[in-house]
């Protein structure tokens, strides 16, 4: 039964995945980072009811503060860089390079 | 628990910091200071070696105290004839270097007032010369493997400053040079050094405890391999002498001096220590390429010798040459080779020390050390000339002076050698021979093309030597001629060191008995 | 199903070094939140140090006491062993000393939230001294409270959490750099991004290993192993996605590429923390997953990290030639490093007394490298151009003729990274080789040749690794001083005694290892609790 | 005949005793001419003669001291100090009826040359190192032929190669000087390494370097023929580089650059006869008679004797011309060496004899360039008889002996020799006739050239004798090269003398008779020669340059193209080698080193670029990196 949400929370990781080396924009690679952190909880929940016990759950709180914390400072981070470059692509902040 | 050892190696150190925490314009008194204290190390070293009984036990005035116990090192020290005798050496020759790079620090000028090398500091020079000191006592005296290899790669950084701050034009290609090249052996030599503990499992590195730890003949020829890479670079045998050239040429004479006379005895040093002691067996399987190399040495170094424009990279060339012999006689497992190799690592040190020095001399005068610009030197600065041909003698080891008698103990032992069944050796014995011939026409040709000859224009502004120089290389002289004629005295001190060597390597030690001649 | 809950048990004093940083990094904040601007400063320094003071004081009572705990505090979730209180120390010196940088005038920018260039950053500069935003001090105490739980972590979960406590403030700091402010937000902005990612892979690892194992315990997911139920792809994809997020953090190689972009735009004194600290902290970690949870997992994990060390330390050693940005050079020696460092942990098996062998290696090195870069970054701090640090090697060329003392300083620590006798930095590869072949030579291991294979590759690399650090020498003593060379800035006394203290500790220990080697004997005596 | 050999007895105290005196005295006085350089300017010339004759001194007395003992009990040996430990060698002097016969050659005509030196080399600046050089020499000299065992003996025998290479090149701002020393340097060690080798042998085989030990052990070792014969090859080898015999004779000619005292006791008197000394002195070991070894020495010399005297015919240049004739009378010592004891005693004799006449013979030439302001042309004297009278007498008399003319020195020794060999190699024994008569032409065509027909010189020449502290000596000189023959040879003096060194028994002791036929030819042809030599030389006009020669001219002209030989032979290849070497050096290994180092940087350029500082890429590396990861992880896993 669990499998599916197992297949499920892999493809989010995947899609997630994928985001953060396809796009451009700071912020939606951000969200794609969320999205993995939130597949990792998919995965926790599931793991959590197929081993009966209550750690897993426990985690996806703990994962979601964490995120929570990683937005703001992210967001602080993107926007800073945003008002000093006037863009949020990831691919226009290459000086340091070789 | 002899003091005497800890106190030699301590002396230059304290002086080194003292020099370096001279006042600022105080050059005069640094050097004074130098020459002082490797002074009172020599008068030290030939009060010690007045004590040592050569037939006593091997290692004298041994001292041991913890140092990391947690890998099992001690700061252990002690010396036999062959480790006394290379300290002497280096105790010699460091006040004559010290004397003879007098100047060179402050800017050298040449005759005709050229600038050759720009003002450094004085007393940096005078305290690494110190250190390295040190450390060359160090690595001689070390009795501890760990030890040892802790001196034999912090030797580097000395001499690496020496030659790179205060070298040729070259001065910084050939320092890193010198360094990775010595560094990439060291590595090789450290890995099995750990691997010789490990597989000894004795937890202790003290050499005296690990003859005979390894019984294992591939495990020996691995670790074999370690330590004779490192040591043939240090040597240098051929084929990685590549670096020798280049840091002779471009280091100071006194440094390089130095660098030939004493850094790359320890080469051919821990050969006949560690690589022959401590793995026989695998020494034993190894002899006949080994004594390829050795041979190839000497021929390809005399013949490339004979090729070269520059003076220093000449003279390098022929002390590969010599290396070669070294070498030669250090696996030839026969005492007659192995005490001739052991001597002649101490003949070599006074001969190439002094032709170097002379040529250093004759350079100072030109500022250059291309052959081509010198010639009738002879009419100018006779003294200069003399020491210049008596010292080029020495390097073509004509009977009388001092590397006669130790090559002529290398060739004649590898002769009569019959490790390999006879032949082999044999061999390899009449080939070096021919370098007696190859070496005649590498340094007379040299003195030809400087001493002989009409004299060139630029040199006829050269003076001729002064006080300082003529101190500086007449003990040097004198030592040649006076071992040329006497070497019983070193003999006396070594072999018996060195026959315990080849008992380890359990090579029977051919010896005056088993020749019949004995009275 | 019964309803009582009892109450955790907690060792305070065990945890109090924690608690003391955490606390203190709170009161931080409301420092920042409530006292007058003029003063933040004058508050922050000595809460800071004193708080950092404190802790290490707190570990040392501890292990002066003996009573280095030998099982897991706070419910399990914290390991507070002999390993880990090392650690603690390591760390907390480390930190201490990187704030003293800190405290040094003109790395942080005013305000952070003005623009490069714009007339509030103009404003801000003018207002100097004092004036400047202080929350560089909050953000380093909980990244230092973040190092110090990493290693101490018992279970992924906390872990992770600390892995990020560690993190997220570091990201903030990276951007504070006050000169070449873009570069400095750029890093951190990379730092943010990759650090995300691959904790998102970490955080997956670990739900499959919970998925495996049925719990997040190291101890459990060791008794789930013990058990043997058949190697399941689940374990294999978790080990490897955790080992992602572990192997990020030290920099191992593929996952190196942030160190060098990072390392080279954060403030030096931030660099510095990160390049001791958190390498400390997270080798730590790393020791402690696949040692005490994966322990018996280590016929599948030790050929792949073979592997890995040995990239690491190639690449490291390799790329580290060319650069001309001295940051950037030590940002990839530390990676090389960071391959020494795995050879190390490749030798964390089998006997209980080789563990302790290379474990106690691994301590040292630790210790002694992290003083050493301090040291190192604190030199690079000193000397500047009109526009900031005269980071780009060239402006170095002939520093020895006009700083000898400076000069001859940070050519000991090169000397020491490239583990020349003589300096700490010898002993430590030489701890961490010694290990590897020891290990290598134990009976029964079919590997045992290729550990023997890695330390020559360690070799190698770190001969190739000599070459780049000599060329600094060379450029700093046998070249001659370029005509506008670079000011040497006068440093302050913080500074000063940094440079002062880690080259005390680079030639004590190299003269006389055993002072810290004891300790660290001591300490991995007592193994990892498992 | 061995048996006649006399056993070596340890000997203390005495002259003997001291004879190491006669090595240290010109030591002594070399070491501090050389040492307060030129605080000895004014004196140094007379301390260097003080020196020589305080050797001769000692020599003398050792002699007496010696001929006092039974013929039985003539070999004393003397033990110096311990050597070298390791090859139970003791330095030590051996002093018999060889060594000191030589001792006395070496001592008491180097004293005289040394005499003569004082007025030729007067107006030299650098004469006190002229005679720092001369005494120099003497001591390796002596050490050469007192030592009593082969290290000793090499030691010497490099200390002359030395001592002649300074002289040689003494006036070593002439390139050609310069050239010339090191040529002979050069090709002595050639000789040497025959010599080294050889000794290797030796030591290995009898274990031990010692002459009074080898004579215990040359039968009992029981080495092969092969190894005798290799050793004698090997010695001969080394005789061959320091007596300028074929095929290491090139160098000799050249070493006429030196001053002329220099060639008279260096290369014609002393050094060049140390091979001949070698052979004999290892001849009871090495060189039996009528073995291989001994055959070889005679060819050597034969082949020798004729080629100096052809190139001695084509000189011009007088003192080639003698240094040609040098070469051969060596050839003539050599070939009676090669035969035996019945050879050793004329071959000694010959050398000793050829000692002075040669000696007398270099110092009239010598005396001649004085005069003619160092012109050594033949073509340029002529009719020098009138101006310089008493060179002329002493020339003269050394001419007579060397073409062996009746009754003077060199016709007794000479044809001892001739007699013995035609006796014991036939053919050998007739070329060496021949050669006689080959002397007899070129000796008579040089002084004829300078004494006789009309002067020839150029205008700002002004022939006079020269002083009588060159002239003396060379009458001394000359009445040994009149008298000495006679004495030695008539009723075997020497013979017997020599007996205890070199064998052979009194019994047998060889008859002097002229009367024999090749002692009639070679008169006959030496007569036929001089007569020739008169009528080409004498009679008729001598053209003042030097006219082209026939193909046989040329040949000896250009010392039958030895230097050509060496040079195509060894000179030019060796260079090839050299720049080859020097090439692959620099290009191979230290190219492969260089380059392995930049390739390691070239990679490095190249994979920093993976560097890209797009934070995506970093991305996708940490993302690979996982995904590699997991793949291995899980192969691994299932494997």
């Amino acid at each position: 039964m669990t499998t599916h949400y197992l297949v499920l929370s892999g493809l989010l990781f995947a899609i997630g995945a994928m985001g953060v080396l396809i796009r451009r924009n700071a912020i939606v690679v951000f969200m794609c980072v969320e999205l993995m952190l939130n597949a990792c909880n998919l995965a926790f929940v599931t793991f959590s009811r197929q081993v009966g016990n209550l750690e897993g759950q426990i985690i996806a709180f703990f994962v979601m503060v964490v995120a929570a914390a990683e937005v703001v400072v992210g967001l602080a981070i993107i926007v800073t860089i945003f008002r000093t470059r006037r863009s949020a692509s990831v691919d226009d902040a290459n000086l340091l390079k070789y | 628990m002899s003091p005497w050892l800890p106190i030699l190696m301590a002396v230059p150190v304290v002086g080194a910091i003292v020099v370096a925490l001279l006042p600022k314009g105080s050059d005069k008194l640094a050097k004074q200071v130098t020459l002082l204290v490797s002074l009172v190390v020599l008068v030290l070293t030939g009060v010690m070696a007045a004590g040592f009984d050569p037939d006593g036990d091997r290692f004298q005035f041994t001292a041991a105290y913890n140092w990391i116990p947690s890998f099992g090192v001690k700061f252990g020290v002690g010396v036999d004839g062959v480790a006394l005798v290379l300290i002497a050496l280096s105790a010699v020759l460091v006040p004559i270097v010290v004397l003879a790079s007098w100047h060179d620090a402050d800017g050298v000028k040449t005759a005709d007032g050229t600038l050759i090398t720009p003002k450094r500091s004085v007393k940096t020079y005078f305290s690494l010369l110190l250190v390295l000191e040190t450390m060359m006592i160090g690595v001689f005296a070390a009795t501890d493997i760990f030890l040892f290899y802790v001196f034999f790669e912090a030797m580097l950084i000395p001499m690496y400053f020496m030659i790179g701050s205060y070298g040729g034009a070259q001065r910084s290609y050939a320092a890193v040079k010198f360094l990775l090249y010595s560094l990439f052996g060291g590595l090789l030599m450290l890995v099995a050094v750990i691997g010789l503990y490990v597989v000894a499992g004795k937890s202790t590195f003290m050499f005296p405890e690990l003859v005979g730890a390894i019984q294992d003949p591939t495990t020996q020829k691995w670790l074999f391999g370690g330590f004779f890479i490192a040591f043939a670079i240090k040597a240098p045998l051929w084929p990685v002498h590549t670096w020798l050239p280049d840091a002779a040429a471009q280091a100071p004479a006194g440094a390089a001096v130095l660098l030939v006379g004493v850094l790359d005895k320890v080469g051919t040093f821990g050969m006949l220590r560690f690589c022959l002691e401590l793995f026989p067996d695998a020494a034993k399987a190894f002899t006949m390429p080994i004594v390829v190399l050795a041979v190839i040495s000497i021929i390809y170094g005399a013949i490339v010798a004979i090729g070269q424009t520059d003076m220093k990279r000449l003279i390098a060339y022929t002390s590969i040459s010599h290396f070669g012999f070294i070498v030669l006689g250090v696996f030839a497992m026969s005492s007659t080779a192995s005490a001739g190799a052991a001597l002649y690592m101490v003949n070599h040190g006074f001969a190439t020390g002094a032709l170097f020095l002379a040529a250093g001399f004759l350079i100072a005068r030109r500022g250059s050390p291309f052959i081509s610009d010198y010639g009738g030197v002879q009419r100018v600065a006779p003294v200069l000339a003399g020491f210049f041909l008596v010292a080029g003698l020495a390097g073509l080891s004509l009977p009388g002076l001092s590397s006669f008698v130790s090559e002529f103990m290398v060739m004649i032992g590898t002769y009569e050698s019959q490790a390999h069944g006879s032949g082999a050796l044999t061999v390899a014995a009449v080939i070096s021979a021919i370098a007696v011939i190859l070496a005649a026409v590498y340094i007379l040709w040299m003195v030809q093309r400087t001493i002989n000859g009409p004299t060139a224009e630029p040199v006829k502004a050269f003076k001729d030597l002064n006080v300082r120089e003529i101190v500086v290389l007449a003990p040097l002289v004198a030592l040649i001629i006076g071992f040329g004629f006497f070497p019983k005295p070193l003999l006396d001190v070594i072999n018996p060191s060195v026959h315990q060597t080849l008992t380890n390597v359990q090579v029977p030690v051919s010896t005056i008995a088993e020749k019949g001649t004995g009275q | 199903m019964n309803p009582a809950i009892d109450a955790p048990t907690i060792e305070y004093g065990t945890l109090a070094p924690l608690l003391i940083v955490f606390g203190a990094a709170i009161i931080g904040v409301l420092v920042e939140a409530f006292a007058p601007r003029y003063l933040r400063k004058s508050i922050h320094v000595p809460l800071t140090l004193l708080s950092l003071a404190g802790a290490f004081a707190l570990v040392l009572v501890q292990v002066l006491r003996g009573q280095v705990s030998t099982a897991p505090s706070a419910m399990g979730a914290l390991a507070v062993d002999g390993p880990s209180l090392f650690l603690w120390g390591v760390i907390l010196v480390l930190s201490f000393v990187c704030v003293l940088l800190v405290n040094d005038e003109g790395h942080f920018v005013a305000s952070a939230a003005s623009v490069p260039g714009s007339a509030d950053e103009e404003g801000a500069e003018s207002v100097d001294n004092g004036s400047g935003h202080t929350e560089v001090y909050p953000l380093v105490l909980f990244a230092v409270g973040g190092m110090l739980l990493f290693p101490a972590a018992n279970d992924l979960l906390m872990m992770f959490v600390a892995l990020e406590v560690m993190s997220l403030p570091l990201y903030l700091l990276c951007g504070l750099a006050r000169r070449r402010r873009l570069l400095s937000q750029e890093a951190s902005m990379k730092y943010f991004l990759l650090g995300a990612f691959s904790s998102a892979f970490f955080l997956y690892g670990t739900a499959m290993v919970y998925g495996f194992a049925g719990t997040v315990s190291l101890s459990g997911i060791n008794h789930a192993l013990s058990a043997g139920s058949g190697l399941d792809p689940l374990l294999l994809i978790g080990l490897s996605m955790l080992g992602v997020g572990l192997l990020f953090k030290i920099g191992a190689a593929p996952f190196q590429a942030w160190k060098p972009d990072v390392y080279q735009g954060a403030p030096t004194p931030i660099t510095a923390l990160m390049a001791s600290g958190t390498l400390v902290a997270a080798v730590g970690a790393v020791l402690r997953v696949f040692w005490v949870g994966l322990g018996n997992l280590d016929w599948d994990w030790r050929p792949v990290i073979w592997v890995i060390a040995a990239l690491t330390m190639i690449v490291g050693s390799v790329l580290a030639i060319t650069q001309t940005e001295i940051k950037r050079m030590l940002a990839y020696s530390s990676v090389a490093h960071a391959g020494f460092l795995l050879v190390g942990v490749m030798a964390t098996f089998g006997t209980a007394e080789q563990n302790a062998v290379s474990l106690k290696a691994i301590l040292f090195y630790l210790a002694v490298y992290g003083v050493t870069t301090v040291g190192a970054f604190a030199v690079v701090t000193l000397i500047r151009d009109p526009g900031g640090e005269a980071g780009h090697l060239s402006r170095w060329a002939g520093l020895g003729k006009r700083a000898p003392m400076l000069a001859g300083t940070f050519a000991f620590f090169l000397l020491a990274f490239a583990g020349i006798p003589l300096t700490s930095g010898f002993f430590g590869k030489y701890a961490v080789f010694a290990a590897a072949v020891s290990s290598g030579t134990q009976p029964g291991d079919p590997i045992g040749g290729w550990m023997v294979g890695l330390v020559v590759v360690g070799v190698i690399a770190s001969a190739v690794a000599a070459f780049f650090y000599v060329r600094v020498i060379v450029l700093m003593f046998f070249s001659e001083p370029a005509a506008d060379g670079p000011a040497i800035a006068v440093p302050s006394m913080g500074t000063v005694a940094v440079i002062a203290v880690s080259l005390l500790v680079t030639v004590g220990v190299g003269l006389y290892p055993e002072s810290v080697l004891g300790i660290a004997n001591d300490a991995a005596s007592s193994l990892f609790i498992r | 005949m061995e048996s006649e050999i006399a056993q070596i007895t340890q000997h203390t105290g005495g002259v003997i005793g001291n004879a190491w005196l006669m090595i240290a005295f010109p030591l002594v006085g070399a070491f501090i001419l050389l040492v307060f350089n030129k605080l000895t300017d004014r004196w140094g010339h007379l301390l260097g003669v003080a020196m020589s004759l305080a050797s001769f001194v000692v020599a003398v007395l050792a002699f007496f001291e010696l001929i006092g003992f039974g013929a039985s009990e003539r070999r004393r040996a003397v033990e110096l100090y311990e050597f070298i430990p390791n090859l139970d060698l003791k330095m030590g002097l051996l002093i018999d009826p060889l060594s000191i016969s030589f001792a006395l050659l070496i001592t008491g005509v180097g004293s005289l040359i040394h005499i003569y030196s004082i007025g030729y080399m007067a107006h030299d600046e650098h004469r006190r190192r002229f005679f720092a050089y001369l005494n120099l020499f003497v001591s390796a000299m002596l050490l050469l032929v007192l030592a009593d065992n082969y290290v000793g003996l090499f030691i010497g025998w490099e200390g002359v190669g030395l001592a002649s290479y300074l002289l040689i090149g003494f006036w070593q701002f002439k390139p050609s000087a310069a050239v010339a020393a090191k040529k002979a340097f050069v090709v002595n060690r050639v000789g040497d390494f025959g010599l080294l080798v050889g000794m290797f042998v030796i030591w290995t085989t009898f274990g031990t370097l010692a002459f009074k030990d080898l004579y215990g052990k040359i039968g009992e070792a029981g080495a092969s023929d092969g190894v005798m014969l290799a050793i004698g090859l090997l010695l001969l080898l080394g005789a061959c580089g320091k007596s300028a015999q074929l095929p290491l004779q090139s160098w000799l000619l050249d070493a006429m650059e030196g001053p002329t005292p220099v060639s008279a006791l260096i290369h014609a008197a002393t050094m060049v006869t140390a091979g001949v000394y070698l052979v004999v002195r290892s001849g009871a070991f090495f060189f039996p008679e009528g073995s291989g070894a001994a055959l070889a020495v005679t060819i050597v010399g034969a082949a020798t004797l004729l080629a100096g005297a052809i190139i001695g015919c084509a000189k011009d240049d007088i003192k080639k011309g003698l240094a040609g004739s040098t070469m051969s009378q060596i050839g003539y010592m050599m070939l009676g060496a090669g035969l035996g004891p019945a050879g050793y005693a004329f071959a000694i004799g010959h050398l000793i004899t050829h000692g002075f006449f040669k000696a007398d013979l270099f110092l009239g030439a010598g005396s001649v360039m004085h005069g003619m302001n160092d012109e050594v042309n033949m073509r340029k004297y002529g009719g020098l008889r009138k101006f310089m009278p008493i060179t002329f007498v002493t020339f003269f008399i050394g001419y007579l002996a060397i073409i062996g003319f009746p009754l003077l020195s060199g016709y007794f020794t000479k044809d001892g020799i001739i007699e013995t060999a035609v006796h014991h190699a036939p053919v050998l024994g007739w070329l060496a006739v021949l050669g006689a008569g080959i002397t007899g032409f070129y000796m008579s065509r040089m002084v004829f050239m300078t004494f006789f027909g009309q002067k020839r010189w150029a205008d700002d020449a002004h022939p006079h004798e020269s002083p009588a502290v060159m002239t003396v000596p060379l009458m001394v000189l000359s009445l040994g090269a009149l008298g000495l023959g006679a004495w030695l040879v008539l009723g075997g003096t020497l013979y017997d003398f020599l007996i205890p060194s070199v064998g052979g028994s009194a019994a047998e002791a060889p008859k002097f008779n002229p009367f024999t036929t090749p002692g009639l030819v070679t008169l006959a042809l030496v007569a036929v020669g001089a007569v020739f030599a008169w009528m080409r030389y004498g009679r008729a006009e001598v053209p003042a340059v030097q006219p082209r020669g026939s193909f046989l001219t040329t040949f000896a002209r250009r010392d039958l193209y030895g230097d050509a030989i060496n040079e195509s032979l060894f000179m030019r290849p060796g260079q090839w080698l050299t720049r080859l070497a020097v090439f692959f050096d620099n290009r191979g290994i230290d190219g492969l080193v260089n380059g392995l180092a930049a390739g390691i940087g070239g990679s490095s350029g190249r994979l920093r670029r993976i560097q890209t500082g797009f934070a995506r890429t970093y991305a996708l590396s940490i993302f690979i990196g996982a995904a590699l990861l997991t793949g291995a992880l899980l192969l691994v896993g299932t494997i």
